[in-house]
This record gives C-alpha cells, sequence and structure tokens, in this order.
C-alpha cells in the first residue's frame, strides 16, 4: 500500500497485533493478579471466569505474554537504547509535561519516557517470569523451597506493581500525547507529528524515503 | 466451653467479623509428645471421620506412613531416632499437623475471601469450596502444613474437627487417642494440664522439657509438651521460634495498600495532569516544522540528523534496503 | 490376666517383656501411662528391641531372643540371695515350705525321669511328699535342704549375674539396676504387674518361661494383688472365650480334659480330675469336677445322659496321642493321613509355621472348607500368585468349599477379653451379600448331617442323633438361645439341705455352684455359669462405676468366674484378713458381717474366716501358690532355660558340652523338621516375628485405613548389620532360613543393636508378619516361610519368636 | 436427578442465568452465604454397641449406621468410634479399631458360597444348599469310613482323626460354643483355635 505524502509509517501491522494482543493479556493478567493481591480487588477475579480459573489461566496467559512482549523487545532493542539527545531531554523533563515541546531536542523513534517504559517492562516482566513459576501451583512451585516461594511471592508483587504502574504511564502518555494512539491502532503517524515529536526519526524517515525515490 | 463456630477472622476480607461472641472461651489440643507411642491411631481415625483415604503407599525404611502430609493425611506421626553424645537413644515421635496459631500465616495469605476462617475458638479451618487453588497458605504457613489435593487443587489441612467441636465432642484424635497423649479442652484447661506434665517430666529427669505454645505465631491452639523443649528441632524438625517469614509479612501486609494506592495515585496523577496542562495536541503539518531543531538547537541540521551511518555503521546500511518506516 | 486391664494402673512397677504391650495393645496400655502419672510407677520394657514401649519406658534392656529364664532365674536367685521377698506372703500362701520327695533331682540339665528315647520326662518323682497324715510335709522355718524354697534357691543359684549377661546379651550393670527395681516391690504396700504376650509363648520354653514370671511374682507377693499378677495380654478378641470354652484338641468347655484312650472307666478319669485338698482344709475347687462334666453332658445329650451310661462318658472321642495340636495335624495331613480340614476363621497358610509344609499339607487334602468374612490366603493356596505363592493349580486336586460369614458389625453375642470379660454385642448391619453367621452355618451343616445319618445310617450316630437342638429355628440357632445354654439351668427343682426350693426347675442358674453331678442342672460351660441368670443378660451389663476407686467396675460386662476381676484375690489381704498395705485394699475380712468384702468379688469362700487356714489358692490342693510345678508341666517342675532350636549361640551356656540339654529337651520335634533347622554358620542371624500396632494379623491388610498407614512389607535391621550387607533403609533385602525365603524394604534402625554372647556378636532382625497375597495393602511374603515346625513342649505353640536366619541385599 | 422445567420457567431460569452471569463478568457477583463450614454427619445415624472385633482388650465401640431402623430399610454402617462409657477404652480406640469400618466394607469381604473344584484355577459361585449339602457329604463319607470306635488295643476311642477343625477366636462365644457341640460330638480331635499358636 502506498503511504499518503504527509504520513510515515511508524508500527506495521505485525507490531500493532503484538501490541494489541499483550495490551488485552496484560491487561487480564493485572486484574486477576491484582484480585490475588488485595481483597479490595478480590472481584476482579471474575474478569477471568471466576476465582478458580482465574488462578489457573493468570499463569498461562503470563507465559503468552512474555512470549509476546520479548518477541517484541528484541526487535525494538536497538531503538532503546541511550540515544542522542535523550539525557537532554530528560533534563527537560519539566518542559514535557509542561508540553512546551518546542523548547525539546529532537529525539529518535523512542523518547527517553518510552524507553524508560521498556526497560521497566523489560526488567518487570523477566522478574514476574522466574517468581511466577516458582510459585505456580500445581506444576513447579512443589521442586522449590517454601522460603524462596516467600521470596518469588514478595517478588511478583512488587514486580507486578511495577509492570503496572509503568503502563499506567504509557497508557496515560498515550492519551496524552494526541496522535500516539492512532499510530498503534493504524500504524502511521502525520509527518508533521513526526517532526514534532521524533524529529531525528522523522529526518531519518524522510531520507529513507527520498532515497527510495531517487533510484 | 465452645460456643457457635462464629467466625473472627476471614481470609482476604478487610472488614470486621462479627465480634459479639468474643467471650468464647478459645480451645486447644495438647499432644504430650512423652505419651506417644506412635500407634498411629489418631492418623487413622483423622481419615475415617473425615472420610479421607490417602494412597496406599510404599515402605521407604522407616516407620513414617504416609510419609508427609497429604490433602487425605491431615495428620502424620513423625518418628525420629536421637542418639545424644552419652550414646542414649530416644525414639522421639510428634504428631504433626496444623497448630490452629492464634495468627494464622495462612489466612494473612489467603487471597480467597472466606477461604480460610479463623473461629471465636481459635480454630483455622479451610473452606474448600472458597479455596481457589492458589497455594499461599502454603507459602504463608510457618509450619509448612497445607496441602494441594492433585484431585481438585484445592488445599486441605486438619480442621481440629470443627463440626465435632461444634457439636460438643473432642476431635477424632483425641478420642482414640490410647494412651491419652492428645488431650482437649480450653486453652486456658490445656496450659494448666501442660504445666503439671512438664513438672511431672522435670521430675523424671528432663530438665529441658517445656510447653511448645510459640509465641512468635501469637501461641497456638494445638500445642505440645516436650521432654527437650530446648531443641523442639530434634522432634523431626519442629521449627524452634516459628513466625510468620517477615517476606510473607511484607508481601501481605504493608505493600498490599501502598501499592495499590500508588497504582491508583498515578492513574489520578494522570487525570489531574491532563485537566491541568493538556494534552498534546496532533501538530499541523507545516513546512516550519522542519527547520524547527534548527532554529532551537542553533545546530546545523546535517550534524542534528539521524545518520546512523556515522555512530553505527552497520545499522546505516540496513536502514537503506527497509521498506518504508519499518522497523526490524 | 489374672488381674484387668485397668488393675494396671493400681501398679507401681509395670514390667513389659515378652511383649511389646504398647505396640500389639496400644488401648491396654493407656492404664500403663496412667500408672506412670497417677501412681508414679515406673516401665522397664525387656524386649530385643527398642520398641514402641521403649519410647515411652523409664528403663530397658535388649535382650537375646529366647534367653528370658535366663533372667528371670538370675532375678529368683537375687531375690533369693538379697532377701528381698515377701516373706509372710511367701511362707503362707506359696509352696516355699513344702517338702519335696527325695527321689526329685536336676543333673546336666536334665530333671529326673528323662526318657531320651521318647524324649519325655516320668514325672514320678516330681511330687511334694506326703506325711503320715496324707498330707504334704511342711517346714516352716524353710531350712529344709528339700523344701521347695531350698530347692529354689540351689536350682537357680547358678544364674548368677555373669552368667545371664552372657546368656542374655544384657550387659551385668543393666541386669543389676533393674533386678533391683524389681526387687523394690517385694514390701507388702508395692506390686508389680508383669505384662505378656506371644513374646513369651511362642518359644520351645514358653510356658516355663510364663512360669518363672509367676514364680518371680509369688516371691515379691504380687499375685491376688491390685496392680500385680501375671497378665497375658492376648491376642485375639475373644481368643480367651474359645479357650474358656475348650474349642482345642484335648479339651472340654471350662478347661475341662478330654478321657485319652487309657482312661476307659468314668469313675477312674473323674477321680482322676478330682483334685482332694493336700494340705488339710484347703478348699481344692477342682474337687467338684464331677458336677461340671455331668452338667455339660446333660447339657450336650439331654435325656440320653443318665447315670446309667456314665452320662455318655464313651460318646466323647478319647485320645491316642498325647495332642493332636496343628503341628501333629499338619505333619499327618502332609502324609496324607488327613481328608478333610476346616477353617472357620482361620488362615493357617499364613499363621503355622514353614509355610511349604502347609502348602504340601492342604493339597493333600480332598477337601478343605473355609468359612470367613474375608478373602484369605489358605482359601486360595491352591492358586498362582507368582513369587508370593507359586503353586501349579492343576496339579492340586483339594475340593476347597468358601463360605462367607458375618463379621462382628454383623451379629449379636459376647466374647471375652483378655481380662475374662464377657460383653455382649449387638448387631449394626446385614452382612453383605449371602454372608451368614457361623452359627447358622454350623446349626445347616449339622442338621444335614444328621439327615444323612437317619437317612442312611452310618458309623456310630448316637452323639449326632442325639445332640440337644432344642432351637427354636434349628437351623439358625440364635446368640440368646446358645447363651443361656452355656450358662446352664436347673432341669429339676434344685432345693437346699432343708428342702427348700431354691431352683426351679428350667430357670437360668445363678452360679456354677448350683451345679450337681446327679444330672439335675445342665451347663454348656461352667465357668460362665452366672452369664445369663434368672435376671437377665448380665454379659450385657453397663454400669461402670467404680465404688471403690480401685478401677473395678463391677457393674460392667460380666467376668468369669463369678464375676470376679483378680483372680485369687483373697491374697490380698495377709493372714489375718486385712489389706496389705491401705494403698492395696482390695477385699478384706470383715468381723461384723461375717465375711470377705471390698471392691471385687472375692474369689474365696465368702463366709470363711481368716482363722478357718484356708489359704488363697483355691484350685490348688495345697490352696498355696506353686513354686514348685509339680507334675503340671511335662519338661520340669523348675523352669531351666534351654536355647531356642534354632540358635546363633551353639551350645547351652548353662550346661556347655552336654548336647541333650541345649534345647528343651521335652519339646517335640518331628524328624523331617529337625533336618530342616538350619546351621548357625549358614544362618547367623537371630530372628524374631512380631506384629505392628497399625496391623491385625491377616485381617487389615483388606482394609484400606490400615493399609495406608503401614502399606509394605518390611524388616527391622539394625545400623551395624545393615554396614556390614551393604545397605541402607529402603533397600529390598532377601532374609532366608533353612526353609525358605522372603523379601522385604529394610527398616535400618538405630533401635536394633549387636549384642555380644560369649565372644560372638549376634545381630537380630525383626521380622513383622502382616502381610500376604490378597488384601488392598501392598503384596508380601508370608514371613512362615521362615519359621521352624517346632513347638513349646507343654501346649506345642509354634517357637515364632526365635529361630535363625540369614539377610543378605536382595 | 432430573429436574423438570416447563418451556416458560426454562425462559425465566436463562434468563436469571443470564443477568447473574453477566453481573459476574462485570464483578459482582454475589458471595456464597457463609454456612457452618462442616455439617455433623452423626445427627440422626442409628448407633449400636459392639465390640472391637481385634485384639482381647475388648474395646467398646459405637457403630453408627444409616437408615432409621424401618423394616424397609437397610442399615449401611458409616462410622465407628470408641465407646466413651467403656471402663477401659473409655472411648479410644488403636489403629486397628479406629479403622474398623473399613474392614467392615473391605473388598475382600466374601458375599456367596464358592467351590474351586478339584484341579481348577477359580471360584465357582454355588448355592448355600449346595454347598453344604457338599461339604456334608464329604463329611459323613469320611467319617464313616475312617471313625474309630475301638483302637488297636480294643480300648474305645470313639474318634474321627481324618478331618481336623479350626475354630475362630475372633468368632463370639456362641459360635464357638455351638461349633465345639458339633465337633466334638462328631467325634474330632484334631480341633483347635487360635490359641495353640
Amino acid at each position: 500500500m502506498k503511504m499518503p505524502r504527509d504520513r510515515l509509517i511508524r508500527y506495521s501491522p505485525l507490531d500493532r497485533a503484538n501490541h494489541w494482543t499483550m495490551a488485552m493479556v496484560f491487561v487480564l493478567l493485572a486484574l486477576s493478579g491484582l484480585a490475588f493481591f488485595h481483597p479490595a480487588f478480590f472481584f476482579l477475579s471474575h474478569t477471568l471466569g471466576g476465582p478458580v480459573w482465574a488462578r489457573i489461566l493468570h499463569p498461562f496467559l503470563g507465559v503468552v505474554l512474555v512470549l509476546l512482549f520479548y518477541a517484541m523487545a528484541a526487535r525494538h532493542v536497538r531503538r532503546n537504547l541511550l540515544g542522542e539527545n535523550d539525557v537532554q531531554w530528560m533534563r527537560q523533563i519539566g518542559d514535557v509535561l509542561d508540553n512546551r515541546d518546542e523548547k525539546l531536542p529532537p529525539i529518535g523513534k523512542y523518547n527517553p519516557g518510552q524507553k524508560l517504559v521498556y526497560w521497566s517492562l523489560v526488567v518487570s516482566i523477566a522478574l514476574l517470569l522466574i517468581s511466577g513459576v516458582i510459585m505456580w501451583r500445581p506444576w513447579f512451585a512443589g521442586y522449590f523451597p517454601i522460603p524462596l516461594i516467600r521470596f518469588a511471592s514478595l517478588l511478583h508483587a512488587v514486580s507486578a506493581f511495577v509492570a503496572i504502574v509503568t503502563i499506567v504511564v504509557h497508557v496515560y502518555a498515550a492519551i496524552w500525547v494526541k496522535g500516539s494512539v492512532r499510530s498503534m491502532t493504524r500504524g502511521w503517524v502525520t509527518r508533521a507529528w513526526a517532526r514534532h515529536h521524533h524529529g531525528l526519526w522523522a529526518r531519518e524517515q524522510e531520507e529513507a524515503q527520498r532515497r527510495e525515490q531517487q533510484p | 466451653m465452645i460456643n457457635s463456630q462464629n467466625i473472627i477472622a476471614r481470609s482476604a476480607t478487610t472488614t470486621e467479623p462479627p465480634q459479639v461472641r468474643s467471650h468464647v472461651e478459645e480451645v486447644a489440643k495438647l499432644i504430650d509428645v512423652s505419651k506417644c507411642i506412635g500407634c498411629k491411631a489418631c492418623q487413622v481415625a483423622c481419615m475415617e471421620w473425615n472420610d479421607l483415604r490417602d494412597d496406599v503407599g510404599e515402605c521407604h525404611g522407616t516407620y513414617d506412613n504416609p510419609t508427609d502430609l497429604t490433602a487425605e493425611s491431615w495428620t502424620v506421626m513423625r518418628f525420629s531416632e536421637h542418639e545424644s553424645a552419652d550414646g542414649n537413644l530416644e525414639w522421639l515421635i510428634r504428631k504433626d499437623g496444623c497448630m490452629h496459631c492464634a495468627e494464622p500465616g495462612c489466612l494473612k495469605a489467603c487471597p480467597a475471601p472466606g477461604a480460610i476462617v479463623q473461629y471465636a475458638n481459635g480454630i483455622v479451618d479451610f473452606d474448600s469450596n472458597h479455596c481457589i487453588g492458589c497455594g499461599y497458605c502454603i507459602t504463608g504457613c510457618p509450619f509448612d502444613i497445607p496441602r494441594i489435593s492433585p484431585k481438585d487443587q484445592k488445599s486441605y489441612k486438619c480442621t481440629l474437627c470443627s463440626d465435632r467441636v461444634n457439636a460438643g465432642m473432642e476431635p477424632a484424635c483425641v478420642k482414640t487417642c490410647p494412651t491419652n497423649c492428645i488431650e482437649f479442652g480450653t486453652k486456658t484447661d490445656m496450659l494448666a494440664r501442660a504445666e503439671k506434665r512438664v513438672g511431672d517430666l522435670k521430675a523424671l529427669g528432663f530438665r529441658d522439657a517445656g510447653i511448645y505454645d510459640p509465641a512468635g505465631v501469637g501461641g497456638t491452639h494445638v500445642m505440645y509438651v516436650l521432654h527437650h523443649a530446648d531443641d523442639p528441632n530434634r522432634y523431626s524438625g519442629l521449627p524452634k521460634d516459628p513466625r510468620i517469614s517477615p517476606l510473607v509479612g511484607a508481601w501481605k501486609g504493608v505493600t498490599k495498600p501502598i501499592m495499590s494506592a500508588i497504582i491508583g495515585i498515578t492513574a489520578f496523577a494522570g487525570v489531574i495532569h491532563y485537566m491541568t496542562k493538556g494534552p498534546k495536541e496532533e501538530p499541523e503539518d507545516s513546512p516550519e516544522e522542519e527547520h524547527r531543531a534548527t532554529r532551537d538547537g542553533g545546530v546545523p541540521p546535517a550534524s542534528l540528523g539521524y545518520d546512523a551511518t556515522r555512530r553505527r555503521p552497520g545499522a546505516g546500511r540496513n536502514a537503506d534496503d527497509r521498506p518504508q518506516g519499518e522497523d526490524r | 490376666m489374672t488381674n484387668h486391664w485397668v488393675d494396671i494402673r493400681n501398679a507401681n512397677l509395670i514390667l513389659s517383656m515378652g511383649g511389646n504391650s504398647a505396640e500389639a495393645h496400644p488401648v491396654g496400655f493407656r492404664w500403663v501411662t496412667e500408672a506412670i502419672e497417677h501412681n508414679h510407677a515406673e516401665l522397664i520394657t525387656i524386649d530385643p528391641r527398642f520398641t514402641r514401649t521403649g519410647a515411652v519406658a523409664q528403663d530397658k534392656a535388649f535382650i537375646r531372643t529366647g534367653t528370658d529364664i535366663a533372667f528371670l532365674g538370675g532375678l529368683i536367685s537375687y531375690l533369693i540371695e538379697t532377701d528381698q521377698i515377701q516373706r509372710e506372703y511367701v511362707l503362707n500362701y506359696t509352696d516355699a515350705a513344702l517338702i519335696v520327695r527325695p527321689d526329685y533331682g536336676f543333673e546336666d540339665g536334665l530333671f529326673s525321669g528323662y526318657d531320651e528315647s521318647t524324649r519325655s520326662y516320668d514325672k514320678q518323682s516330681w511330687m511334694y511328699e506326703m506325711g503320715d497324715d496324707g498330707f504334704v510335709r511342711r517346714d516352716e522355718s524353710l531350712s529344709d535342704p528339700r523344701c521347695v524354697y531350698q530347692l529354689l534357691r540351689e536350682h537357680y543359684s547358678r544364674y548368677t549375674p555373669d552368667m545371664v549377661s552372657s546368656i542374655s546379651g544384657i550387659p551385668v550393670e543393666t541386669i543389676q539396676r533393674i533386678w533391683k527395681k524389681i526387687a523394690a516391690m517385694a514390701v507388702p504396700d508395692k506390686t508389680m504387674t508383669i505384662l505378656y504376650a506371644l513374646g513369651w509363648t511362642q518359644h520351645s520354653i514358653g510356658s516355663q518361661i510364663i512360669r518363672t514370671a509367676a514364680m518371680v511374682q509369688l516371691l515379691l507377693g504380687n499375685m491376688g494383688m491390685p496392680g500385680g499378677g501375671v497378665n497375658a495380654l492376648r491376642g485375639h478378641s475373644n481368643i480367651q472365650g474359645l479357650t474358656d470354652l475348650g474349642l482345642l484338641s484335648q479339651l472340654l468347655p471350662g478347661y475341662m480334659t478330654l478321657a485319652n484312650a487309657k482312661e476307659q472307666e468314668y469313675r477312674a478319669y473323674i477321680d482322676k480330675r478330682i483334685k482332694q485338698p493336700t494340705v488339710e482344709g484347703q478348699v481344692s475347687y477342682w474337687k467338684n469336677y464331677e458336677k461340671f462334666h455331668v452338667s455339660l453332658m446333660k447339657s450336650w445329650f439331654g435325656e440320653a445322659a443318665n447315670e446309667g451310661n456314665n452320662w455318655c462318658f464313651d460318646w466323647l472321642p478319647k485320645l491316642e496321642r498325647p495332642l493332636y495340636d496343628i503341628l501333629d495335624t499338619f505333619e499327618r495331613m502332609s502324609k496324607g493321613e488327613l481328608n478333610g480340614y476346616f477353617c472357620q476363621g482361620f488362615n493357617p497358610l499364613a499363621s503355622f509355621p514353614d509355610r511349604a509344609k502347609v502348602t504340601r499339607a492342604l493339597a493333600s487334602l480332598k477337601y478343605l472348607v473355609v468359612m470367613d468374612p474375608l478373602n484369605t490366603e489358605t482359601s486360595e493356596f491352591w492358586k498362582n500368585y507368582g513369587e508370593y505363592n507359586d503353586v501349579d493349580p492343576s496339579q492340586i486336586d483339594t475340593e476347597v468349599f468358601r463360605l462367607p460369614t458375618c463379621c462382628f458389625a454383623e451379629d449379636d453375642g459376647s466374647i471375652v477379653n483378655s481380662a475374662r470379660w464377657l460383653q455382649w454385642h449387638w448387631a449394626a448391619a446385614p452382612p453383605p451379600g449371602d454372608a451368614r453367621p457361623d452359627t447358622r452355618i454350623m446349626g445347616e451343616l449339622f442338621l444335614k448331617l444328621k439327615q444323612l445319618y437317619l437317612d442312611e445310617g452310618g458309623v456310630f450316630p448316637d452323639p449326632i442323633l442325639n445332640l440337644t437342638w432344642d432351637y427354636k429355628i434349628p437351623a439358625e440357632p440364635k446368640a440368646e438361645e446358645l447363651a443361656r445354654e452355656y450358662n446352664g439351668r436347673a432341669l429339676e427343682d434344685l432345693t437346699d439341705e432343708q428342702g427348700n426350693v431354691t431352683r426351679r426347675a428350667g430357670d437360668q442358674l445363678a452360679g456354677f455352684a448350683e451345679l450337681t453331678n446327679d444330672g439335675r442342672t445342665a451347663a454348656g460351660c461352667w465357668i460362665f455359669t452366672g452369664c445369663w441368670t434368672e435376671d437377665g443378660n448380665q454379659m450385657a451389663n453397663r454400669d461402670n462405676s467404680d465404688p471403690y476407686g480401685t478401677g473395678n467396675t463391677l457393674g460392667w460386662a460380666w467376668a468369669w468366674p463369678m464375676n470376679r476381676r483378680i483372680l485369687y484375690n483373697r491374697a490380698s489381704a495377709d493372714l489375718q484378713g486385712r489389706p496389705w498395705g491401705a494403698n492395696k485394699a482390695f477385699i478384706w475380712w470383715d468381723g461384723k458381717q461375717g465375711a470377705w468384702v471390698g471392691a471385687d468379688v472375692p474369689d474365696f469362700p465368702t463366709n470363711s474366716p481368716p482363722s478357718q487356714g484356708q489359704m488363697p489358692f483355691i484350685m490348688q490342693p495345697e490352696g498355696v501358690g506353686h513354686l514348685f510345678a509339680g507334675q503340671s508341666m511335662v519338661d520340669g517342675p523348675f523352669p531351666e532355660h534351654y536355647e531356642p532350636f534354632e540358635s546363633p549361640v551353639p551350645q547351652n551356656l548353662l550346661h556347655p558340652g552336654k548336647e541333650k540339654a541345649r534345647n528343651n529337651p521335652a519339646a517335640r520335634i518331628f524328624d523331617e523338621d529337625r533336618e530342616a533347622l538350619g546351621k548357625p554358620e549358614e544362618f547367623p542371624h537371630a530372628a524374631t516375628t512380631y506384629r505392628l500396632t497399625e496391623h491385625f494379623h491377616f485381617w487389615t491388610k483388606h482394609a484400606e485405613l490400615n493399609a495406608i498407614v503401614q502399606p509394605q512389607q518390611f524388616v527391622e535391621i539394625g545400623e551395624a548389620l545393615a554396614g556390614e550387607i551393604g545397605i541402607v533403609a529402603g533397600d529390598w533385602v532377601k532374609v532366608s532360613s533353612n526353609r525358605g525365603f522372603i523379601k522385604a524394604v529394610a527398616v535400618v534402625t538405630k533401635r536394633l543393636r549387636p549384642m555380644m554372647i560369649g565372644d560372638k556378636q549376634v545381630h537380630h532382625v525383626g521380622i513383622p508378619l502382616h502381610w500376604g497375597f490378597t488384601g488392598v495393602a501392598k503384596k508380601g511374603y508370608l514371613v512362615n516361610a521362615l519359621t521352624p515346625f517346632v513347638g513349646d513342649a507343654n501346649t506345642q505353640t509354634p517357637e515364632y519368636k526365635s529361630f535363625t536366619v540369614r539377610v543378605e541385599k536382595a | 436427578m432430573a429436574i423438570n422445567v416447563t418451556r416458560r420457567q426454562f425462559f425465566k431460569l436463562g434468563g436469571a442465568g443470564l443477568a447473574s452471569s453477566s453481573l459476574a463478568m462485570m464483578g459482582f457477583a454475589p458471595e456464597p452465604a457463609e454456612a457452618s463450614i462442616r455439617q455433623f454427619k452423626l445427627t440422626h445415624a442409628k448407633e449400636t454397641r459392639n465390640t472391637c472385633t481385634y485384639c482381647s482388650v475388648g474395646c467398646g465401640i459405637l457403630i453408627y449406621s444409616k437408615g432409621d431402623g424401618s423394616k424397609n430399610v437397610e442399615q449401611n454402617v458409616f462410622h465407628i468410634e470408641g465407646d466413651p462409657d467403656h471402663p477401659v477404652s473409655r472411648g479410644s480406640l488403636c489403629p486397628k479399631g479406629a479403622g474398623l469400618l473399613d474392614f467392615v466394607h473391605s473388598k475382600g469381604r466374601l458375599a456367596y458360597p464358592q467351590v474351586r473344584e478339584a484341579g481348577s484355577d477359580e471360584w465357582k459361585r454355588i448355592s448355600w444348599d449346595e454347598a453344604l449339602g457338599r461339604i456334608a457329604r464329604h463329611m459323613k463319607d469320611d467319617r464313616d469310613a475312617n471313625f474309630v470306635q475301638r483302637n488297636a488295643q480294643g480300648q474305645t476311642v470313639n474318634h474321627w482323626t481324618t478331618t481336623g477343625f479350626l475354630a475362630a477366636s475372633g468368632s463370639s462365644n456362641e459360635a464357638g460354643y455351638i461349633t465345639h457341640k458339633v465337633v466334638r460330638n462328631l467325634g474330632m480331635v484334631a480341633f483347635d483355635n487360635q490359641a495353640r499358636v
């Protein structure tokens, strides 16, 4: 499909499918996990068909999330390394929050906030996986000593907390930065959006387009 | 002695349970290890009364059978041959099972409302209809007591025969015990009885005799009289100073409200931010945009450009081959 | 039991020996724990192993299996030499002062009168010396070298602590420590109780071990005392009852005995059994034998039994062999001399020694009838179960009938516990399928046979055709009818000396004192008379009150004889009839009432004042307890230690080099079975079989709950032996004797330690017996594959507790 | 158990079910009412007094059965425990006694008379009449052939040594008594019970 001239492709269909699958899985995981975490959220266990089904499905969904997430994360690892202007951007986080975007340096495909989300999830999901396996009944918990299970349980809770907070921030950011949601639903952003939020990435894309048009 | 088994604590419940019967006397089971002959009558009576039948297992070279607690063996005898430095051999036999802690780690850890309850008389009971099989009770228990059934994935343990106690009878193990090594009554009476037995044992030369009613879990409603209370570990690993692990405390204690609050606050902060600062609106597609970086940074566009070839040689070349906007 | 279960709590010392009371009788053992806590009693256990009893005992010793007489004999010597006996009791209530015939002797391990060719004694010389007055001579000073006391002293003078230690393997200091504790019970107000079981019975010297214990108790003045006695903890729920009812080859109900073939004359038969007092004025209760016998015959044959035909004396079978015990029977069966055999709730394939021989014997039968609630090994002895029962059914021509019977929950009736209590029980539910009560099976079988004799005639049908059978439904005699029958009733009006009617014809009798020898009374089992009186079923009594606080609950069930709970209880009072100690008051003479009163029914003529001089042991012609057994044992009037027939020790250390005195010289052993004994070089380990608390013989492997708590066959071996043969706990071992082998899981334990016997180290192997090839527990080997076919000289009870094996890694 | 529902009820039930499941989907599942967790199982059971069948302590037991004793109801034993009135056992039972229920209901219980014919490798179910008839025939044949009235010395012995009998010390006195009465008067002498071993 030929993209209109004023648009840039930001996320491929595969990326988008992956993202939204993950998003659903994550929500289910978070809701069911919260149900076991605090009695106030116990009613959320019904989102997975009741508490027993929640207990059964939660770890399997966790494995699905892990597979999807790391499949994606592996492909995006390079884009999430600390890049040019990122430090400067971080120094100006006040401008970011105050929507004084014009004062910010141009950055690559992902801004440091997005990179933080990325690395936060890379770490917390890894810890969730490890601790989750250790406390997974009836399959694996029996092979681990109870003190380790206790540690894993605490670690799982803390990691999940980190992941959930991260996702809350991530979701808010998407709502906050208009055009972002569309990039993940339809896959494209306007050239202006790209230049505005991810200047370096926009230029790179535009150069690539130019090279393509000059055989 | 035993009133209606009103519930004073209930798993995964944040509101107060009914407390009007708080004058109900606490009950306790006292196991006088010095009188135990390890006959396993308690094991059999427990299975019989509770309609349980564990698997017919194998002999593993000891008298212990079944070798561990299971969802169908709520109590087992643990045999230990202890030889002291002077060659004195003792065959120490301990009935293992739920201790019915005053501060039950299982109840603290359980996420399913009402799957674990504590009655006013001190009995900690599992309600399998509410159990979700997560095993948190196992994680929470300082004595390694609850077991998940491989048949239904629900957790089980001794109920202190709450049904019998409610009907004014003693638990099945207590009633059957041939040597009266297991007794049952109010906790006050049982403590007095235990004191008496400790005195007897001291008179017989067991200087370290004592009562096992560990304070770390707020005391228990199953207590032991031990001839070697200084070293409970000698009785097949009875923990010396059991308490709910600080890890479990952290997991099911402070972290719960704090982390829940932070999640809520984070979301709420977003709302506030949106209300005060508003969104980053979608920029208009204007030619000036292309030069914003130059203006702001005062840096020549070329040097600000994302020049992958200069920084990462391999990546730049590949970028040329890429379809538009696609990352791999 | 001379005493009873609850009475154990009155003891000051409990000796658990020849049994593992906590293991086999846990609920009886509750009274041991009561005695320890509330009476500050001490529990001492002596066993080859550190047992469950040992787990709660304050003192213990580990003894080589089969050497208990050495330990107890040494104790007797210690008590005498240190003068720690209850002197007044010994002098008056035992035969210590009685003089023994001069021709009695003991030399080279043999008593006088031994005949090697028949392996038996002529017991002529084993008697008291009679004085000119026709009564036994006595020496009150106990100094006459021929008095029992001096003979006893001399006999056991050889049992020094060193000798006892070298035989039994118990260190000298342990022996002396325990002897000292036991000797402290010789004071009048302290008692020791002895609890034993098959750990004493199942030896070739089993009866004599038990006798030694009784002698110790007489010396300590502990017989007839609360908290004393010699207490057999019997194994089956009604083994006492079936013994009382005489279901043994030589017995009739109530410990009456069948005549042997030489006893052709009725009068001679009776006179031999009527024991007249041999000390002036004594009770000698067996003088009433004929009353019991005639009442039995009236019960069985009714009108057909009359004085003219000697009450059908000839109808009873007479014995041609000394004993038709099970060893004799299976010896004959294995030689094809039996055609039919009935097993009513009995599993001989698993229970009798030398399983290979038992299989051979059963396979030679024409028909075998098994009546049982359960699928027993015996009923399937012909069926191949691989290595567990390796037989070829096509080669076995025995026709086997299997008849399903009710279990306890499905029939009414009474059973007698170890304390001689007859307790009535009620059916709770119908039996499964078409199972029937034993009473109905026996009834119908008998009626079918009777009909055959009526229809066809046949050999000697008289006892069959004349057997009383007045049950309302002849094929289904009811428990109530049978209980009333063995209690007995008056057949004619009974009158006292003044001619007043004391009992109407047809009425139930209230006690055996009412029995007559003239045919006016009928009673199927005289010792049970009083259990179902005109007041109804006494066995169903349920008053558990204990008015004297002695633990004696006379209102609960009914005990024979005459509801007495402690036998010889007259001995609990001194010569003047006062209790030996305030804390031991049980029955005493009340001068005002002119009667013996107290917590129990006096085992004594109620109105016989102390001044009359009647002594407590009313069943003995002398009125006293026998330290000297006289002719009542076949293998000697004093117990002597002999080695088990299979022993890891090559000689009897008491009689080194005397081959005749190595094993019990009067024990019967068949030639083939002697050949099958193992040599210590080849089978060096001392073995003993026993029960576990989780199981009951071969029954509970059919009960899932019990199978769960002890699922699989094992043997117990010490760590030292395990090290020698290179195994650890949980490994499989093969245990072989010269007769067969078993394989089992090894429980390796610190609780079995090697013993030094002389200069030889002896390992014990413990072999629990509960597994077989039927049931829900894991299949196992019948352990009687190992045991020798030899029995006690007096009872022929097989020597299951002492034999030799070799243990190796499987 | 079948539930009869009319079409109309079906829709009502379905509607309610749908409503409640949607509520549940939204996390508003009604919590089950908090009843007593464990029901006391002996309420209204029939209690029968008996004595333990194993060892010779003679512990008192209470047998609980379902069925109220009316003629058309079969009693079925479902629980056994100690009799607290019993002066020896005071309600306690050892592991054997505590497991009596599984003896009563053991898979190894025999329910029908059977015969294993000579050389056969299987059981065959037969009627009581056939079983007892054939046994009686065997007995009479053997007794008539081998009963000894006088021995070689000419002494009257009247015994039958070619068939033997083992009686059960687990059976009641009444069974023991009638067994002795029958067996002895057939002339049997090879007659013992467990007391021998």
